[in-house]
């Protein structure tokens, strides 16, 4: 049902200036394909939300390597020496967001909240600018849904409905993010029949899935 | 005894059967290699996981089996994947028992700096905000200085990693413990003398009656 | 064709390719008995499901898989299942393509009532306020009156499900939408003239031009 | 490691006037056995957190039965004639709250949100007595975390450090109210020995079940 696209395809879609999620932490878990075509094909302006960057040829490494993000959202950029010359350079503008807090708004975003109330960050500068609700004397503060014009997911298995499986801890970021931009492309490992993947393996239901990435030739 | 081991042997003494522990990056990882496996601890990686064992046997690695930092680890036997939504639900609901983290800074009030040194390096918090602020129980695992300078202050200089005090903090020197009155000194490394640790710590240090020395010999 | 099944068939021919539908108890369950199955639609059940289908044949139930008021069904190919948060996630998140419910009340404005009727009976809303407020397309499928009065009111004196306007009204006698400027009729059933459906009709009907008939027979 | 009690050990951990929270939708993936026994012990002013109440003698109806609950704060009480009746002769006090946000109070309890910001029930009586949020022009209720003294939950399969795997649509709310009570409570169909659920399959980590209902012999 899903139409199955080559890597070409989907670096197409994805215009310079889009917001676009990646999945994955420390490199596990990311539609690598798509990052070196992404990257490849010079894309730039990039708002980039990823839980970190990993190191420079790894994970999302090659986007800014090619120079392809003008905004990075993350909660970890330690270990990817090119992102840290970017930062401190000024090219590359960065909105850090603890990881739990991150994962939460984008979930927020998929899920229809307008925002969600979290310890995390309060007293810290994580706080500054932002609202402070304070429920039963309790201070939290108020994020607010973060989404994406594309989420570039990665799956263990995908069927030709988009349903997807993921495994053990390249799962992460992956179904979180399915749920929480305007057009998703995944690139899984393998694609199988329809029905092949049990109902209660699917962490993703196909109707969140736009594209798939079909193997190449 | 070198200094990271005997960290790492005298936090694992802290681990309370069955409990789920957080291990930071660093010293913290060395925790469980001192831990009885017997004591059924299920170790939490942020990245999704219960039950992250060892690192597997050379050609038995797999890519989509990996702890925080990456590194390929291996299941034991009851382990369970999480998405990363679920792996923070556990982290900020309360269902950690235990986070052990290194740490830039720790001050007299027990907050914790770990993620930026502004204008030289800015790793970021990861999910460090979140455990420190979430889990039941935080120790604070680090060597007691850097550069020869105390990396336990009267008050963090560095950007504070929670308002949420710690409720350990173990060096190769000293178990220090933070309280309302100020941080206290609960035990010595073998063979340090009080005075050495308080030379070498910038943060005042409150002790009563004689500090103890850590009892190391129990561990495995 | 009884009155129901008119409904049904009707809301059938709103059903988009491929899309993501939640259907109601009652006479929106229907819907599905008249809708091509080559069009590739998912059904969602809020209890937990996407890609329900049918009651399978007798023997060949099973009690973990039911349908959201409780009843057996099958999955067709390609169905998942969800947990509460996930399936309402998906309702509330914008991922619904459509869904259908009956109603006690619908006014001009497009508010739709149906979850209690105070002082004789208060089922509670269930999954329709989420549904109401969240899904991209509502239509509401239902009988045009009940114990010979009008469900079509100027402005609805029960409890109100959502603040948000639904974007198509079926009934056994007519197809309406509430637009800027009030409640316009579109459709009248087969043989039923304008000023019967007016007649049974509490709230104005607003008309611009010929009122065309349903059209049914492309149904399968 | 976890203890597999028996259905009474399990009921004499529930004292009278407890918060509890049942799992279940119109008495599918309900911890039946637990609820006959609560009834059959004859508890006394509960306050009951269930979707819906199912039908007179299903789900949680034997509790309503037995005059077990005091306050219920649930999403849809249609069906059960028993509740109706006890609704409106004022012995029972109910609560309604939409099923989506009574879902993400619970997830919102067990995953240490102060809150969450929600659209659904704005400009309805779900409204009343609540904050209202207004961001970007759109209004939001600010809806508070649930959380109870003790989960019920059910599940297909459980291995004895506690793990949780749950079939088809009998998973429901049983996840999510495993994260959000002091004491966790499974009934599951079938004990496993550890090891035996697949780790991407597990949708409950043991660490969140306190005890676990042994078949009675």
């Amino acid at each position: 049902m899903h139409l199955a696209i080559s890597v070409e395809e989907a670096v197409d879609l994805i215009p310079d200036g889009a917001t676009v999620m990646l999945s994955g932490f420390m490199g596990v878990g990311v539609p690598d394909g798509i990052v070196h075509a992404l990257a490849g094909a010079g894309k730039r302006e990039l708002t980039l939300i990823s839980n970190d960057t990993a190191r420079d040829a790894t994970g999302p490494g090659p986007l800014f390597a090619a120079h392809c993000v003008k905004k990075l959202i993350c909660s970890h950029m330690g270990l990817n020496t090119i992102v840290q010359a970017q930062f401190a350079s000024g090219e590359l503008e960065v909105e850090l967001v603890p990881q739990g807090t991150l994962v939460e708004r984008i979930r927020a975003a998929g899920v229809g909240l307008g925002g969600i109330l979290t310890p995390t960050g309060v007293g810290t500068k994580v706080a500054e600018g932002k609202e402070i609700v304070t429920l039963d004397g309790k201070d939290f503060l108020l994020e607010k849904p973060l989404k994406a014009d594309f989420a570039l997911i990665a799956a263990r298995s995908c069927d030709y409905v988009g349903n997807l499986a993921y495994m053990l801890t390249a799962t992460n970021f992956n179904p979180i993010m399915a749920l929480a931009a305007e057009t998703v492309i995944c690139e899984p490992e393998e694609i199988v029949p329809v029905g092949m993947i049990p109902p209660d393996l699917v962490k993703t239901p196909g109707v969140l899935v736009d594209h798939v990435i079909r193997a190449s030739a | 005894m070198n200094p990271k081991e005997l960290i790492a042997r005298r936090v694992a003494q802290e681990i309370a059967p069955r409990s789920l522990v957080n291990l930071g990056i660093g010293i913290p990882t060395l925790v469980s290699d001192y831990l009885d496996e017997s004591l059924g601890v299920f170790f939490q990686a942020e990245n999704g996981a219960v039950g992250m064992g060892h690192r597997p046997p050379e050609g038995m690695t797999d890519r989509h089996l990996t702890d925080a930092g990456g590194r390929f680890v291996s299941f034991v036997p009851g382990a369970s994947t999480l998405d990363s939504a679920f792996s923070f639900g556990l982290i900020r609901g309360g269902h950690l028992d235990l986070t052990v983290l290194g740490a830039l800074q720790v001050d007299e009030k027990g907050h914790l700096a770990n993620w930026a040194i502004p204008g030289h390096y800015t790793p970021g918090m990861g999910g460090a905000m979140d455990l420190v602020t979430g889990a039941k129980k935080v120790i604070v695992a680090m060597q007691h200085t850097a550069k020869g300078e105390s990396k336990i202050v009267p008050e963090c200089t560095l950007p504070l990693t929670s308002q949420r005090q710690v409720d350990l903090i173990v060096t190769e020197l000293a178990v220090m413990k933070p309280e309302e009155d100020g941080l206290h000194l609960l035990e010595r490394a073998p063979n340090v003398p009080v005075e050495v640790i308080r030379e070498m710590t910038a943060a005042t240090l409150i002790t009563s009656g004689e500090v103890p020395e850590m009892q190391l010999n129990a561990c495995p």
